[in-house]
């Protein structure tokens, strides 16, 4: 059955987020410089240009359930090169926020990963990165992932087993807390 | 026209346009239905260079809230140089204002050409907002007999 | 006391629609002076302008106020309307309270009291107005073209067939423009020299066009009709009238430097003719470069070998100044510098990235390869050809705004041109829209496609070399995937920016130019071939993005309107102009340094003054050169000086009633 | 006066080793003084602005205010691209928003001005005065060797909040390993994303960006990638073996730290600087280069 745009009823939502990272939505005018330059593009489902698109039809649901936006590596190319700069970059980092808000995550290590690094600040202050890999790993179920770096990593003292945090850990868990409060309003 | 600053008070604001520049952005705006405040009254000389410190004084004394002079910018002029004697008659006027104790802030110059009809209504906006905010031009006006 | 007519315009809704006319009319009714006042749908119109006549008629007015558009769109009609009746053409005052008043308020009470206080500004001014008469000065009958391109060729041609001597200042070595650079033209693909050089031969042969090539304009004084213009012949180190074109110098001149007319496809020598069917067909120095002139001096292999001694290296060039009754600007366009702001497409380190006016070399058979495709970092012929379009177009972000119009169909052109001379070669041409909007452009579309051009919607975000192969990164938009093109070579179809050297000529025009720095036309669908000056036209893509078919139009259009002003015996002026009232002149000299056209100077006259004769200095105003800024009047102190049309009374009445 | 705040970020004291020792050598060398920020926290790299918009610039701006609170008023050194982006994204929010800046102190609970600069390692030692002071202290020449500076893509984008190099052709690194004798070639992969995090939580999707860059690297004949940051230096360095295994490519391109290439030069032994740490093995390529120009 076709979709009728007309009759959506969240349809406000989509340029609510998009005025939210600074986006005027109809200043894209679906060239597709931003997928061609995209270095991700080849491994989405719905292309860069398209997240545009389905935000300016105001069919948010699609975009929330894609893949593309966690596939995404903020690595900022389709704003550089975007003839109307439209910052695609902010706009999947709020659809992100948007996603996590409504717990839709189509590509669920990246999640893993997010809510892994983030668990290891909120714990040391600091990022360890053995303790990333060792929960991460576990977490996603592929536990021998780059477990064939581990010996060289160990020889050349790239893994430690001193873990050196913060002092002030409680502060950061307090700065992290207040953080996701606001951003979670 | 008693002077009782009631709530709602709208500045009066003349604003003298030049004929080739400001006058065709003006209109520019309004052929792009751009929206500016009602309180700016347009009078069309031929050049900024046409307007005589004198007919500032007399917007004054006869209870403008705000005068304007816009003109081409400089070295754009139609008539070449009309501009320069507008930058150079119109520093000498904040002066002359500021002497006999009206604010300076209440008479402005501005560059505004043919094609910059944003520019228009930006100034025309930003003008009457600090017109309104110096609230209306008591000094001369009490001092009217007519 | 005056007897004042107020006329309001409905102008259909878009006054009517915000302004509420009948309350204007009333208060209208009241004003001092006004003895009738009355509203009307059109006013503009024929039946309009006759309510307005039988109004004078029967209420016995002297003067007409009318409150609709701006004055600068019907003042002259309602002027020419007036010239019927027993009203001077001058009594009439406009409020504009449409572009500044109903178009740009919301507030239906406050625009209808702006509207008001517009109207009674009006009143106030047409009280103290008094009829005025124009004057008439002579017209040089001689028109200067500044840029030697079609545009300027088909206007000159024109004026000069019309029968009016006319100039063209083209500042390279020959006239052509970027024209006669093309190899074919769309949509009929007749060859550009072929229709462009018989041009260039009529311009350089007619008996009433004279060609200055290699000149400049310098200084532009002076006023419509009576234009005084210095233009700077640039040295040209050899005598055009003994040299017969032979070309022997140019053969032997030792050194070479990179072709601009080629666009640095490959070489020319110092001493050149920038093509070879050059108008004026003989040669000049390129100073700069050359080793006699700016070098160690240790040549002159060119004046040895010239036999008929036309070779001089001490000219310095030199001004000529010229009158002209009327300037036509048609000095065309250049490409973008994509080099400088798209990296992304290899900022110009790859050979094989050219734009498509280097293709158009490359495809010409005078060009550096004689017609055959080859690529310019090898010299091999490229099989798979890539086209990019819009380069430098529609992109606010690192390029301009607007779309260049030309760049869809030559570059259908040119994937037709490819396809012909490589029997095995492919096309691929990445664009957003293919915008076909003239005769016969669309069918030429079909038949590129049919040619075998393939078209893929999307821009191309990235070039990059892999071997010797340059691979286009894209997304086909329609497929809704990344795609990419591993061509030989790509041609950028750029976009068409203002001559470098424009805002100099603006200046010395004293003529606008639009944010984009094109030359701004009066008005963009009633006077596009017209200036804001009077007498000062313009033709082709000075004026913006545009393909030859306008071009052609407009350097016809513009030459029509130079002849109608040339036809005129003599030339009506502006009665808007100065003059002094001897009574109050003190001789005080502040208006002379203030008038940019020395329309004001200093004579003595006898007056009497306590009975005795005495002497004394006054101004006076030359009416022919005054073009009525009033900046005399503006820096008058004793208001001696004023200007009819504007003058102190009138404006001080205009601040009075704005401020009851 | 080459005086910095420092913020070393995490991977220097776990995969980044040969960075870090390649830091402290350059820097004794030429005498730049690096004062590590008191109890520095994670940045949160991407996981943080993927999360939340104030996690993302309330956990650098922690770092900026214990650098403010030391007082020196010095710009702060970032060698890794991803941290230098971020806190840049927070001293940018910062200073263009008053409001912003107010509710970023309340949360790190500090006061937190936004004065000082955050500048890259690249953007440092592109200064003329760290230039000038590098090439006094070259002592042995890299000539023969052809070296692809690989940028990344944080370190040039956005354009207007790192606001520093060239977002698709910058020449900031060229101008540094110029300085060795080692000849920087054109090529067109220098800003382009090699996954970064995604090498881990997206392997098969990212792999084949790592993959561009060596093929691009190698067919414009480079004998060696440095880089300027932990993250991306890792991902080409550990990957190269598995792309050659998986793709069939023979790839033989050791990845290199700028700071490397420049310790050697400055007569660090291969320890110091790192050389035999590398997943793909990189002593080799600078032994041959050293003895081939004479050293």
């Amino acid at each position: 059955m076709e979709k009728v745009l007309s009759k959506d009823e969240n349809k406000a939502l989509a340029p609510k987020i998009a005025e939210q990272s600074g986006v005027k939505l109809h200043e894209c005018y679906q060239c597709g410089k931003c997928t061609a330059g995209c270095p991700m593009a080849h491994a989405m489902d719905i292309m860069p240009r398209q997240i545009v698109r389905y935000m300016q039809l105001g069919m948010l649901e699609e975009v929330l359930e894609c893949k593309s936006i966690w596939l995404c590596a903020a690595c900022g190319t389709c704003y550089d090169r975007c003839p109307h700069r439209v910052d695609l970059t902010a706009l999947i980092e709020a659809l992100r926020h948007e996603a996590k808000h409504h717990k839709i995550c189509a590509v669920r290590e990246v999640d893993i990963f997010t809510e892994t690094f983030l668990g290891n600040i909120k714990v040391f202050g600091k990022s360890q990165e053995v303790i990333l890999a060792g929960v991460y790993n576990t977490l996603s179920g592929n536990l021998l992932q780059n477990m064939n770096n581990v010996p060289h990593m160990l020889r050349h003292e790239m893994v430690k087993p001193e873990i050196h945090g913060v002092k002030d850990k409680e502060g950061v868990r307090r700065l992290m807390k207040a953080a996701l409060e606001e951003d979670d309003k | 026209m008693s002077v009782n600053i009631k709530e709602g008070w709208e500045p009066k604001i003349l604003a003298f346009c030049c004929n080739w520049c400001t006058y065709t952005g003006a209109d520019l705006a309004g052929l792009n239905r751009m929206k500016y405040p009602e309180n700016v009254r347009v009078a069309r000389v031929p050049c900024s260079s046409r307007v005589n410190p004198q007919f500032v004084i007399r917007a004054f004394q006869k209870g403008c809230d705000g005068v304007l002079v816009c003109g081409c910018h400089p070295g754009d002029c139609h008539y070449v140089t009309g501009n320069y004697f507008t930058r150079r008659r119109f520093m000498l006027m904040k002066k002359l204002l500021e002497y006999n104790g009206i604010d300076p802030n209440r008479f402005q110059a501005r560059w505004i050409s043919g094609s910059e009809a944003a520019k228009f209504r930006d100034t025309v906006t930003r003008v009457s907002e600090q017109i309104k905010e110096l609230g209306p031009n008591v000094k001369f006006r009490e001092g009217r007999w007519s | 006391m005056a007897r004042i007519g107020v006329f309001i315009c409905h102008c259909g809704t878009n006054i009517a629609g915000v302004v509420d006319v009948d309350e204007v009319v009333k208060a209208a009714g009241k004003f001092p002076g006004v003895a009738y006042a009355t509203e009307y749908k059109y006013l503009c119109s024929e039946p309009g302008q006759q309510t307005i006549k039988a109004a004078i008629e029967e209420h016995n007015l002297d003067r007409i106020v009318i409150g609709s558009c701006s004055p600068r769109m019907h003042e002259v009609t309602f002027r020419k309307m007036l010239m019927s009746t027993k009203i001077n053409p001058y009594m009439l005052e406009v409020a504009n309270i449409r572009e500044q008043c109903s178009w740009v308020h919301t507030d239906k009470e406050k625009a209808t009291e702006k509207a008001i206080d517009l109207t009674r500004m009006a009143v106030a001014k047409v009280c103290k107005s008094k009829p005025l008469f124009p004057d008439s000065i002579g017209v040089t009958k001689r028109a200067l073209v500044i840029g030697g391109g079609i545009a300027g060729i088909q206007a000159a041609l024109d004026i000069a067939d019309a029968g009016y001597a006319v100039d063209i200042v083209e500042k390279e070595a020959s006239i052509g423009g970027h024209m006669v650079m093309l190899d074919k033209t769309f949509p009929t693909l007749d060859c550009s020299a072929c229709i462009s050089t018989p041009k260039m031969v009529e311009a350089g042969a007619h008996p009433n066009v004279t060609l200055r090539a290699y000149c400049e304009v310098e200084s532009v004084k002076g006023y419509v009709g009576n234009f005084e213009v210095d233009i700077r012949q640039k040295a040209k180190y050899v005598d055009h009238d003994t040299c017969t074109g032979c070309g022997a110098c140019e053969v032997k001149c030792p050194i070479k430097v990179s072709s601009a007319f080629n666009q640095g496809m490959c070489d020319r020598t110092v001493m050149y003719k920038p093509f070879p069917q050059a108008v004026p067909s003989k040669p000049v120095i390129d100073a700069l470069n050359c080793r006699k002139i700016s070098g160690d001096g240790k040549c002159g292999v060119c004046a040895a070998v010239c036999p008929l001694k036309a070779v001089n290296f001490e000219d310095k060039g030199e001004i000529i100044t010229e009158k002209y009754g009327a300037i036509i600007v048609a000095t065309g366009y250049e490409l973008i510098k994509w080099q400088d702001i798209y990296p992304e497409y290899g900022g110009g380190r790859f050979e094989d990235v050219i734009t498509g006016i280097q293709f158009e070399r490359l495809v010409n058979a005078s060009g550096p390869t004689e017609g055959h495709i080859r690529r310019p970092s090898d010299g091999a012929e490229p099989k798979d050809i890539a086209i990019i379009k819009c380069v430098g177009s529609r992109d606010i972000n690192k390029g301009k705004a607007y779309c260049s119009r030309a760049c869809c169909m030559y570059s259908a052109k040119h994937a037709h041109q490819i396809l012909e001379k490589i029997p095995d070669g492919s096309v691929h041409i990445f664009y957003m829209d293919v915008r076909t909007p003239g005769k016969g452009y669309e069918e030429f579309y079909d038949r590129t496609r049919e040619d075998g051009a393939n078209y893929i919607r999307g821009r191309v975000s990235k070039i990059f070399k892999e071997g010797n192969k340059l691979i286009c990164k894209g997304e086909d938009t329609l497929l809704g995937k990344p795609v990419s093109v591993e061509a030989d070579m790509v041609i950028l179809e750029t976009a068409m920016v203002p001559a470098t050297d424009i805002s100099k000529l603006t200046g010395i025009l004293s003529i606008g130019s639009d944010t984009d720095g094109w030359v701004q036309e009066a008005h963009p669908k009633l006077r596009p071939v017209e200036t804001q000056t009077a007498g000062i036209f313009l033709a082709g893509t000075c004026q913006g993005p545009k393909d030859i078919p306008d071009t052609v139009a407009q350097g016809s259009a513009a030459a029509v309107k130079v002849c109608s002003l040339f036809s005129k015996v003599q030339m009506e002026t502006s009665p808007i102009i100065s003059a002094v009232d001897r009574e109050k002149c003190s001789g005080c000299e502040m208006c002379i340094p203030c008038c940019p056209y020395k329309a004001i100077t200093v004579i003595e006259i006898d007056m009497h003054e306590h009975g005795k004769k005495v002497k004394m200095n006054v101004s006076d105003v030359n009416s022919g050169l005054c073009q009525g800024c009033g900046a005399c009047a503006g820096a008058c102190r004793s208001g001696a000086i004023d200007l009819k049309g504007y003058t102190n009374d009138q404006i001080l009445m205009e601040v009075d009633a704005l401020c009851l | 006066m080459m005086k910095y705040s420092y913020f070393p970020g995490c991977s220097l004291d776990a995969t980044a080793v040969t960075y870090k020792r390649s830091i402290s050598f350059v820097a004794e060398k030429i005498g730049m003084e690096l004062n590590e920020i008191p109890d520095w926290n994670c940045c949160g790299a991407t996981c943080a602005h993927s999360r939340g918009k104030w996690l993302a610039l309330a956990l650098p701006a922690r770092n900026l205010a214990l650098a403010e609170r030391e007082g020196l008023g010095l710009d702060i050194a970032v060698p890794c691209a991803s941290c230098y982006s971020r806190m840049k994204h927070t001293v940018h929010a910062a200073r263009k928003d008053e409001a912003d800046r107010k509710k970023i102190e309340e949360i790190i609970e500090m006061p937190y001005l936004a004065k000082s600069d955050v500048l890259s390692f690249l953007e440092i030692f592109a200064l003329p005065e760290v230039m000038k002071a590098c090439k006094e202290k070259m002592e042995r020449s890299l000539a023969s060797l052809n070296v692809a500076c690989y940028y990344g893509c944080l370190t040039a984008r956005p354009r207007e909040i790192t606001g520093g190099i060239s977002t698709e052709n910058p020449m900031e690194m060229d101008d540094i390993i110029a300085l060795t004798g080692a000849k920087p070639i054109e090529w067109d992969f220098k800003t382009e994303c090699c996954g970064a995090s995604h090498q881990v939580d997206a392997p098969e999707a990212a792999l084949p960006l790592i993959e561009r860059i060596f093929r691009n690297a190698k067919a414009n004949g480079a004998t060696a990638i440095v880089t300027a940051c932990p993250l991306c230096n890792l991902n080409l360095d550990m990957r190269e073996e598995e792309i050659n295994k998986k793709s069939g490519t023979a790839f033989d391109i050791p990845v290199y730290q700028f700071t490397q290439l420049l310790a050697v030069c400055m007569g660090a032994t291969a320890n110091e600087a790192g050389l035999h740490k590398h997943f793909y093995p990189a002593y080799d390529r600078i032994n041959d280069t050293l003895r081939r120009a004479g050293a």
